[in-house]
Protein backbone atom coordinates (compact mmCIF):
# COMPACT_ATOMS: atom_id res chain seq x y z
CA UNK A 1 0.00 0.00 0.00
CA UNK A 2 2.67 1.85 1.02
CA UNK A 3 4.97 1.46 -2.24
CA UNK A 4 1.53 2.00 -4.73
CA UNK A 5 1.21 5.58 -3.14
CA UNK A 6 4.40 6.06 -3.62
CA UNK A 7 4.14 5.17 -7.54
CA UNK A 8 1.49 6.86 -7.55
CA UNK A 9 2.82 10.39 -6.67
CA UNK A 10 5.51 9.56 -8.65
CA UNK A 11 3.78 9.34 -11.75
CA UNK A 12 1.72 12.53 -11.06
CA UNK A 13 5.77 13.83 -10.80
CA UNK A 14 6.41 12.56 -13.81
CA UNK A 15 3.68 14.46 -15.50
CA UNK A 16 3.56 17.76 -13.82
CA UNK A 17 7.83 17.86 -15.07
CA UNK A 18 6.84 16.72 -17.93
CA UNK A 19 4.34 19.40 -18.62
CA UNK A 20 6.71 21.53 -16.82
CA UNK A 21 9.37 21.17 -19.78
CA UNK A 22 6.83 21.66 -22.36
CA UNK A 23 5.55 25.27 -20.96
CA UNK A 24 8.80 26.30 -20.24
CA UNK A 25 10.20 25.71 -23.75
CA UNK A 26 6.72 27.82 -25.19
CA UNK A 27 6.95 30.26 -22.55
CA UNK A 28 10.86 30.58 -23.47
CA UNK A 29 10.42 30.93 -27.37
CA UNK A 30 7.17 34.01 -26.26
CA UNK A 31 9.07 35.97 -24.05
CA UNK A 32 12.71 35.42 -24.39
CA UNK A 33 12.70 37.20 -27.43
CA UNK A 34 16.28 39.30 -27.69
CA UNK A 35 19.78 38.18 -27.33
CA UNK A 36 20.69 36.71 -24.26
CA UNK A 37 22.96 39.24 -22.49
CA UNK A 38 22.90 37.60 -18.75
CA UNK A 39 22.55 34.16 -17.13
CA UNK A 40 19.96 35.62 -14.92
CA UNK A 41 15.63 36.41 -15.93
CA UNK A 42 14.95 40.57 -15.94
CA UNK A 43 12.30 41.79 -14.52
CA UNK A 44 10.62 41.67 -18.02
CA UNK A 45 11.36 37.84 -18.38
CA UNK A 46 10.28 36.85 -15.32
CA UNK A 47 6.84 38.87 -15.65
CA UNK A 48 5.98 37.43 -18.54
CA UNK A 49 7.31 33.80 -17.71
CA UNK A 50 4.51 33.67 -14.84
CA UNK A 51 1.94 35.47 -16.99
CA UNK A 52 2.58 32.75 -19.30
CA UNK A 53 1.92 29.93 -16.99
CA UNK A 54 -1.25 31.58 -16.02
CA UNK A 55 -2.84 32.88 -19.03
CA UNK A 56 -1.97 29.17 -21.18
CA UNK A 57 -3.79 27.68 -17.83
CA UNK A 58 -6.72 29.99 -18.53
CA UNK A 59 -7.10 28.99 -22.06
CA UNK A 60 -6.54 25.33 -21.24
CA UNK A 61 -9.16 25.17 -19.05
CA UNK A 62 -11.12 27.43 -20.84
CA UNK A 63 -10.97 24.36 -23.71
CA UNK A 64 -12.12 21.86 -21.71
CA UNK A 65 -15.62 23.91 -20.43
CA UNK A 66 -16.30 24.26 -23.89
CA UNK A 67 -15.79 21.12 -25.24
CA UNK A 68 -17.53 19.93 -22.06
CA UNK A 69 -20.34 21.77 -22.20
CA UNK A 70 -20.96 21.21 -26.65
CA UNK A 71 -21.29 17.40 -25.52
CA UNK A 72 -23.82 18.26 -23.24
CA UNK B 1 -20.34 -13.84 -17.55
CA UNK B 2 -20.75 -14.94 -20.97
CA UNK B 3 -18.32 -14.69 -24.34
CA UNK B 4 -20.85 -12.16 -25.91
CA UNK B 5 -21.16 -9.90 -22.84
CA UNK B 6 -17.21 -10.01 -22.47
CA UNK B 7 -16.90 -9.06 -25.98
CA UNK B 8 -19.53 -5.94 -25.82
CA UNK B 9 -17.34 -4.64 -22.64
CA UNK B 10 -14.41 -4.96 -25.01
CA UNK B 11 -15.66 -3.21 -27.83
CA UNK B 12 -17.27 -0.44 -25.09
CA UNK B 13 -14.07 0.24 -23.34
CA UNK B 14 -11.68 0.23 -26.84
CA UNK B 15 -14.31 2.95 -28.26
CA UNK B 16 -14.03 4.65 -24.91
CA UNK B 17 -10.23 5.05 -24.80
CA UNK B 18 -10.00 5.48 -28.61
CA UNK B 19 -12.88 9.07 -27.77
CA UNK B 20 -10.67 9.98 -25.12
CA UNK B 21 -7.41 9.74 -26.81
CA UNK B 22 -8.60 11.58 -29.88
CA UNK B 23 -10.26 14.21 -27.49
CA UNK B 24 -6.85 14.67 -25.69
CA UNK B 25 -5.03 15.34 -29.18
CA UNK B 26 -7.52 17.43 -30.09
CA UNK B 27 -7.88 19.75 -26.98
CA UNK B 28 -3.88 19.90 -27.05
CA UNK B 29 -4.03 20.99 -30.63
CA UNK B 30 -6.49 24.07 -29.95
CA UNK B 31 -4.43 25.10 -26.85
CA UNK B 32 -1.42 25.39 -28.42
CA UNK B 33 -2.81 27.25 -31.40
CA UNK B 34 -5.19 29.12 -30.12
CA UNK B 35 -3.11 30.32 -27.04
CA UNK B 36 -0.47 31.11 -29.90
CA UNK B 37 -2.77 33.09 -32.06
CA UNK B 38 -4.81 34.90 -29.04
CA UNK B 39 -2.34 35.76 -26.67
CA UNK B 40 0.76 36.83 -28.31
CA UNK B 41 1.97 38.89 -25.11
CA UNK B 42 0.79 37.52 -22.19
CA UNK B 43 -0.40 40.00 -19.76
CA UNK B 44 -1.56 40.01 -16.03
CA UNK B 45 -5.01 38.28 -17.04
CA UNK B 46 -7.06 37.84 -20.41
CA UNK B 47 -8.45 40.88 -21.58
CA UNK B 48 -12.09 40.17 -23.24
CA UNK B 49 -10.55 40.80 -26.64
CA UNK B 50 -8.47 38.15 -26.10
CA UNK B 51 -11.45 36.00 -24.71
CA UNK B 52 -13.81 36.65 -27.74
CA UNK B 53 -10.90 35.45 -29.79
CA UNK B 54 -10.24 32.26 -27.49
CA UNK B 55 -13.51 31.02 -28.27
CA UNK B 56 -13.91 32.12 -31.55
CA UNK B 57 -10.69 30.08 -32.75
CA UNK B 58 -11.87 27.25 -30.54
CA UNK B 59 -14.66 27.22 -32.87
CA UNK B 60 -13.02 27.77 -35.74
CA UNK B 61 -10.04 25.24 -35.15
CA UNK B 62 -12.77 22.25 -34.63
CA UNK B 63 -14.46 23.61 -38.15
CA UNK B 64 -11.13 23.36 -39.79
CA UNK B 65 -10.74 19.68 -37.98
CA UNK B 66 -13.72 18.61 -39.53
CA UNK B 67 -12.94 19.90 -43.11
CA UNK B 68 -9.50 18.53 -43.16
CA UNK B 69 -10.92 14.91 -42.06
CA UNK B 70 -12.98 15.06 -44.68
CA UNK B 71 -11.17 16.06 -47.33
CA UNK B 72 -8.28 13.19 -46.14
CA UNK B 73 -10.90 10.69 -45.71
CA UNK B 74 -12.28 11.24 -49.68
CA UNK B 75 -9.05 11.17 -50.92
CA UNK B 76 -8.07 8.16 -49.05
CA UNK B 77 -11.52 6.85 -50.77
CA UNK B 78 -10.49 7.79 -54.11
CA UNK B 79 -6.58 6.54 -53.81
CA UNK B 80 -7.85 2.75 -52.94
CA UNK B 81 -10.68 3.10 -55.69
CA UNK B 82 -7.70 4.03 -57.73
CA UNK B 83 -5.43 1.53 -57.17
CA UNK B 84 -5.94 -0.31 -53.94
CA UNK B 85 -3.84 1.35 -51.51
CA UNK B 86 -2.64 5.00 -50.10
CA UNK C 1 -12.84 -13.01 -35.47
CA UNK C 2 -15.68 -10.18 -35.01
CA UNK C 3 -13.79 -8.79 -32.43
CA UNK C 4 -10.38 -9.30 -34.75
CA UNK C 5 -11.79 -7.11 -37.34
CA UNK C 6 -13.11 -4.75 -34.82
CA UNK C 7 -10.02 -4.09 -33.61
CA UNK C 8 -8.48 -3.42 -36.95
CA UNK C 9 -10.78 -1.28 -38.19
CA UNK C 10 -10.14 0.61 -34.76
CA UNK C 11 -6.38 0.55 -34.84
CA UNK C 12 -7.22 2.16 -38.97
CA UNK C 13 -9.80 4.17 -37.06
CA UNK C 14 -6.97 5.75 -34.77
CA UNK C 15 -4.23 6.54 -37.45
CA UNK C 16 -6.64 8.38 -39.42
CA UNK C 17 -7.46 10.41 -36.41
CA UNK C 18 -4.01 10.99 -35.65
CA UNK C 19 -2.82 12.04 -38.94
CA UNK C 20 -5.95 13.71 -39.11
CA UNK C 21 -4.48 16.07 -35.94
CA UNK C 22 -1.21 16.55 -37.49
CA UNK C 23 -2.67 17.27 -41.32
CA UNK C 24 -5.17 20.54 -39.31
CA UNK C 25 -1.74 21.75 -37.13
CA UNK C 26 0.07 22.03 -40.50
CA UNK C 27 -2.75 23.34 -42.67
CA UNK C 28 -4.03 26.04 -39.79
CA UNK C 29 -0.40 26.93 -39.85
CA UNK C 30 -0.09 27.69 -43.54
CA UNK C 31 -3.61 28.84 -43.79
CA UNK C 32 -5.30 30.62 -41.23
CA UNK C 33 -2.39 33.65 -40.94
CA UNK C 34 -4.42 36.89 -39.63
CA UNK C 35 -6.16 37.36 -36.84
CA UNK C 36 -9.40 35.14 -35.86
CA UNK C 37 -12.43 37.31 -36.51
CA UNK C 38 -15.03 34.71 -36.42
CA UNK C 39 -15.77 31.25 -35.24
CA UNK C 40 -16.31 30.07 -38.74
CA UNK C 41 -14.12 29.22 -41.34
CA UNK C 42 -14.14 31.65 -44.18
CA UNK C 43 -14.32 30.63 -48.22
CA UNK C 44 -10.43 31.64 -48.11
CA UNK C 45 -9.46 29.59 -45.13
CA UNK C 46 -12.01 26.59 -46.57
CA UNK C 47 -10.40 26.71 -50.06
CA UNK C 48 -6.68 26.68 -48.58
CA UNK C 49 -7.30 23.69 -45.92
CA UNK C 50 -8.92 21.44 -48.60
CA UNK C 51 -5.96 22.27 -51.07
CA UNK C 52 -3.36 22.09 -48.56
CA UNK C 53 -4.57 18.60 -47.90
CA UNK C 54 -4.87 17.84 -51.06
CA UNK C 55 -1.39 18.54 -51.81
CA UNK C 56 0.33 17.42 -49.03
CA UNK C 57 -1.03 13.75 -50.39
CA UNK C 58 0.37 14.26 -53.42
CA UNK C 59 3.29 15.35 -51.85
CA UNK C 60 3.65 12.19 -49.72
CA UNK C 61 2.40 10.11 -52.75
CA UNK C 62 5.23 11.24 -54.47
CA UNK C 63 7.72 10.81 -52.24
CA UNK C 64 7.19 7.44 -51.77
CA UNK C 65 7.11 6.64 -55.44
CA UNK C 66 10.58 8.10 -55.70
CA UNK C 67 12.08 6.21 -53.26
CA UNK C 68 10.64 3.35 -54.45
CA UNK C 69 12.35 3.82 -57.83
CA UNK C 70 15.56 4.62 -56.18
CA UNK C 71 15.59 1.10 -54.89
CA UNK C 72 14.98 -0.85 -58.00
CA UNK D 1 16.72 -9.96 0.98
CA UNK D 2 13.51 -9.24 3.22
CA UNK D 3 10.37 -7.24 1.56
CA UNK D 4 11.22 -3.87 3.42
CA UNK D 5 15.04 -4.05 1.72
CA UNK D 6 13.07 -4.88 -1.60
CA UNK D 7 10.48 -2.23 -1.38
CA UNK D 8 13.53 0.40 -0.72
CA UNK D 9 15.37 -0.97 -3.64
CA UNK D 10 11.94 -0.28 -5.84
CA UNK D 11 12.18 3.41 -4.03
CA UNK D 12 15.17 4.20 -5.16
CA UNK D 13 15.51 2.53 -8.74
CA UNK D 14 12.17 4.17 -9.50
CA UNK D 15 13.37 7.76 -8.40
CA UNK D 16 17.19 7.54 -10.19
CA UNK D 17 15.08 6.79 -13.53
CA UNK D 18 12.48 9.60 -12.61
CA UNK D 19 15.21 11.99 -11.89
CA UNK D 20 17.74 11.01 -15.23
CA UNK D 21 14.10 11.31 -17.66
CA UNK D 22 13.98 14.39 -15.85
CA UNK D 23 17.86 15.97 -16.79
CA UNK D 24 17.44 14.45 -19.82
CA UNK D 25 14.43 16.30 -21.29
CA UNK D 26 15.81 19.15 -19.94
CA UNK D 27 18.91 19.20 -21.72
CA UNK D 28 17.54 18.56 -24.64
CA UNK D 29 15.22 21.55 -24.41
CA UNK D 30 18.44 23.38 -23.66
CA UNK D 31 20.29 21.65 -26.21
CA UNK D 32 17.84 23.05 -28.60
CA UNK D 33 16.83 26.60 -27.70
CA UNK D 34 20.64 27.96 -26.61
CA UNK D 35 21.57 26.44 -29.94
CA UNK D 36 19.12 27.97 -31.83
CA UNK D 37 19.35 31.28 -30.06
CA UNK D 38 23.11 31.80 -29.57
CA UNK D 39 24.48 30.14 -32.99
CA UNK D 40 22.36 31.67 -35.53
CA UNK D 41 25.12 30.56 -38.13
CA UNK D 42 27.21 27.92 -37.54
CA UNK D 43 30.78 28.60 -38.19
CA UNK D 44 34.08 26.43 -38.17
CA UNK D 45 34.34 27.01 -34.50
CA UNK D 46 32.03 28.38 -31.21
CA UNK D 47 32.93 31.63 -31.21
CA UNK D 48 34.28 33.49 -27.47
CA UNK D 49 30.57 35.43 -27.83
CA UNK D 50 28.57 32.26 -29.06
CA UNK D 51 30.52 30.81 -25.65
CA UNK D 52 29.83 33.59 -23.26
CA UNK D 53 26.00 33.33 -24.99
CA UNK D 54 25.93 29.46 -24.30
CA UNK D 55 26.58 29.36 -20.64
CA UNK D 56 24.25 32.04 -19.70
CA UNK D 57 21.66 31.30 -21.74
CA UNK D 58 21.78 27.84 -20.28
CA UNK D 59 21.82 29.64 -17.00
CA UNK D 60 18.74 31.37 -18.08
CA UNK D 61 16.68 28.41 -19.08
CA UNK D 62 16.90 26.68 -16.20
CA UNK D 63 15.70 29.75 -14.19
CA UNK D 64 13.12 30.36 -16.38
CA UNK D 65 12.10 26.34 -15.86
CA UNK D 66 12.31 26.73 -12.37
CA UNK D 67 10.03 29.48 -12.33
CA UNK D 68 8.14 27.86 -14.91
CA UNK D 69 7.85 25.02 -12.17
CA UNK D 70 6.55 27.55 -9.34
CA UNK D 71 3.87 28.71 -11.53
CA UNK D 72 2.47 26.10 -12.38
CA UNK D 73 2.40 24.13 -9.35
CA UNK D 74 1.05 26.98 -7.42
CA UNK D 75 -1.76 27.15 -9.94
CA UNK D 76 -2.47 23.73 -9.50
CA UNK D 77 -2.96 24.08 -5.79
CA UNK D 78 -5.25 26.82 -6.36
CA UNK D 79 -7.08 25.19 -8.84
CA UNK D 80 -7.56 21.63 -6.31
CA UNK D 81 -8.24 24.16 -3.56
CA UNK D 82 -11.16 26.27 -5.90
CA UNK D 83 -12.91 23.01 -7.06
CA UNK D 84 -10.99 19.55 -6.42
CA UNK D 85 -8.89 19.22 -9.90
CA UNK D 86 -7.47 20.79 -12.92
CA UNK E 1 14.01 -25.94 -37.10
CA UNK E 2 17.61 -25.31 -35.66
CA UNK E 3 18.59 -22.77 -33.55
CA UNK E 4 21.34 -21.42 -36.30
CA UNK E 5 18.14 -21.02 -38.39
CA UNK E 6 16.01 -19.40 -35.47
CA UNK E 7 19.00 -16.49 -34.91
CA UNK E 8 19.11 -16.11 -38.71
CA UNK E 9 15.24 -15.68 -38.95
CA UNK E 10 15.69 -13.30 -35.74
CA UNK E 11 18.60 -11.16 -37.21
CA UNK E 12 16.48 -10.54 -40.37
CA UNK E 13 13.64 -9.85 -39.02
CA UNK E 14 15.25 -7.05 -36.92
CA UNK E 15 16.90 -5.26 -39.97
CA UNK E 16 14.27 -5.26 -41.76
CA UNK E 17 12.03 -3.26 -38.85
CA UNK E 18 14.75 -1.21 -38.14
CA UNK E 19 15.26 0.02 -42.26
CA UNK E 20 11.29 -0.01 -42.15
CA UNK E 21 11.32 2.56 -39.20
CA UNK E 22 14.68 4.42 -41.13
CA UNK E 23 12.61 4.81 -44.08
CA UNK E 24 9.28 6.15 -42.40
CA UNK E 25 10.65 8.47 -40.76
CA UNK E 26 12.94 9.77 -43.65
CA UNK E 27 9.75 9.83 -45.80
CA UNK E 28 7.92 11.78 -43.14
CA UNK E 29 10.42 14.63 -42.87
CA UNK E 30 10.98 14.71 -46.49
CA UNK E 31 7.30 15.62 -46.71
CA UNK E 32 7.42 18.05 -44.05
CA UNK E 33 10.22 20.29 -45.16
CA UNK E 34 9.35 19.81 -49.12
CA UNK E 35 5.65 20.80 -48.34
CA UNK E 36 6.72 23.95 -46.80
CA UNK E 37 9.65 24.94 -48.49
CA UNK E 38 8.02 24.08 -51.98
CA UNK E 39 3.99 24.94 -51.85
CA UNK E 40 3.91 27.94 -49.28
CA UNK E 41 0.32 28.54 -51.06
CA UNK E 42 -1.61 25.41 -51.74
CA UNK E 43 -3.43 25.55 -54.85
CA UNK E 44 -5.74 23.57 -56.75
CA UNK E 45 -3.16 21.36 -58.15
CA UNK E 46 0.80 20.95 -58.04
CA UNK E 47 1.54 23.27 -60.56
CA UNK E 48 4.73 22.35 -62.74
CA UNK E 49 7.49 24.61 -61.02
CA UNK E 50 6.43 23.05 -57.48
CA UNK E 51 6.57 19.63 -59.18
CA UNK E 52 9.94 20.51 -59.99
CA UNK E 53 10.81 21.93 -56.78
CA UNK E 54 9.80 18.76 -54.57
CA UNK E 55 11.43 16.63 -56.94
CA UNK E 56 15.29 18.18 -56.50
CA UNK E 57 14.22 19.05 -52.37
CA UNK E 58 13.76 15.35 -52.04
CA UNK E 59 16.92 14.62 -53.74
CA UNK E 60 18.60 17.34 -52.01
CA UNK E 61 17.06 16.67 -48.62
CA UNK E 62 18.63 12.73 -48.79
CA UNK E 63 21.89 14.63 -49.93
CA UNK E 64 21.65 16.17 -46.55
CA UNK E 65 20.72 13.27 -44.61
CA UNK E 66 23.72 11.50 -46.05
CA UNK E 67 25.94 14.45 -45.05
CA UNK E 68 25.02 14.80 -41.29
CA UNK E 69 24.69 11.09 -40.61
CA UNK E 70 28.73 11.15 -41.81
CA UNK E 71 29.75 14.05 -40.19
CA UNK E 72 27.71 12.43 -37.02
CA UNK E 73 29.61 9.10 -36.96
CA UNK E 74 32.96 11.04 -37.64
CA UNK E 75 32.42 12.64 -34.47
CA UNK E 76 31.36 9.87 -32.41
CA UNK E 77 34.60 8.35 -33.57
CA UNK E 78 36.32 11.49 -32.95
CA UNK E 79 34.91 12.01 -29.22
CA UNK E 80 35.37 7.92 -28.19
CA UNK E 81 38.78 8.09 -29.51
CA UNK E 82 39.43 11.44 -27.01
CA UNK E 83 37.59 10.39 -24.18
CA UNK E 84 35.86 6.72 -24.43
CA UNK E 85 32.39 8.31 -24.67
CA UNK E 86 30.31 11.24 -26.16
CA UNK F 1 26.07 -14.25 -27.31
CA UNK F 2 26.10 -13.25 -30.75
CA UNK F 3 22.78 -12.26 -30.96
CA UNK F 4 23.03 -10.51 -27.80
CA UNK F 5 25.58 -8.27 -29.36
CA UNK F 6 24.16 -7.82 -32.90
CA UNK F 7 20.66 -6.28 -30.58
CA UNK F 8 23.10 -4.18 -28.74
CA UNK F 9 24.71 -3.15 -31.80
CA UNK F 10 21.46 -2.35 -33.53
CA UNK F 11 19.98 -0.72 -30.78
CA UNK F 12 22.94 1.78 -31.27
CA UNK F 13 22.58 2.28 -34.41
CA UNK F 14 18.76 2.61 -33.97
CA UNK F 15 19.60 6.20 -31.79
CA UNK F 16 22.36 7.23 -34.14
CA UNK F 17 19.58 6.84 -36.92
CA UNK F 18 17.19 8.79 -35.15
CA UNK F 19 19.30 11.92 -34.02
CA UNK F 20 20.65 11.89 -37.75
CA UNK F 21 16.83 12.62 -38.21
CA UNK F 22 16.29 15.55 -35.84
CA UNK F 23 19.93 16.62 -36.46
CA UNK F 24 19.23 17.07 -40.29
CA UNK F 25 15.92 18.30 -39.56
CA UNK F 26 17.08 21.03 -37.74
CA UNK F 27 20.05 21.86 -39.84
CA UNK F 28 17.98 21.95 -42.94
CA UNK F 29 16.06 24.47 -41.41
CA UNK F 30 19.26 26.68 -40.57
CA UNK F 31 21.10 26.05 -43.61
CA UNK F 32 18.79 25.99 -46.58
CA UNK F 33 16.82 28.69 -46.73
CA UNK F 34 16.84 30.19 -50.20
CA UNK F 35 14.51 28.84 -52.74
CA UNK F 36 14.93 24.79 -53.94
CA UNK F 37 17.11 25.52 -57.46
CA UNK F 38 19.02 22.06 -57.71
CA UNK F 39 18.85 18.42 -56.17
CA UNK F 40 22.66 18.39 -55.01
CA UNK F 41 23.69 20.57 -52.24
CA UNK F 42 26.18 23.77 -53.07
CA UNK F 43 29.58 24.61 -51.45
CA UNK F 44 27.56 26.60 -48.86
CA UNK F 45 24.63 24.51 -48.10
CA UNK F 46 27.54 21.95 -47.34
CA UNK F 47 29.62 23.42 -45.57
CA UNK F 48 26.81 25.16 -43.15
CA UNK F 49 25.54 21.21 -42.71
CA UNK F 50 28.75 19.91 -41.74
CA UNK F 51 29.59 23.02 -39.22
CA UNK F 52 25.53 22.47 -37.76
CA UNK F 53 26.42 19.25 -36.73
CA UNK F 54 29.43 20.26 -35.14
CA UNK F 55 28.72 22.63 -33.36
CA UNK F 56 25.36 21.45 -32.12
CA UNK F 57 27.81 18.77 -30.74
CA UNK F 58 29.98 21.19 -29.20
CA UNK F 59 26.92 22.88 -27.50
CA UNK F 60 25.43 19.04 -26.19
CA UNK F 61 28.50 18.48 -24.50
CA UNK F 62 29.24 21.55 -22.84
CA UNK F 63 25.71 21.11 -21.50
CA UNK F 64 26.44 17.78 -20.36
CA UNK F 65 30.12 19.28 -18.67
CA UNK F 66 27.78 22.62 -17.21
CA UNK F 67 25.22 20.19 -15.47
CA UNK F 68 27.57 17.29 -13.94
CA UNK F 69 29.59 20.41 -12.49
CA UNK F 70 26.61 21.92 -11.05
CA UNK F 71 25.98 19.08 -9.62
CA UNK F 72 29.20 18.38 -7.72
Amino acid sequence: AELRSFITNEQQRTRIQSQTHNLTDMCWKKCVTGPIKSGTLDKGDSTCLANCVERFLDVNIATMKHLSNMRQ
Amino acid sequence: MDSESVKRAIIKQVLTESNMANARQLIEKINDNCFDKCIPKPGSSVSSSEQTCITQCMEKYMAAWNQVNSAYLRRIQQEVGNNGGL
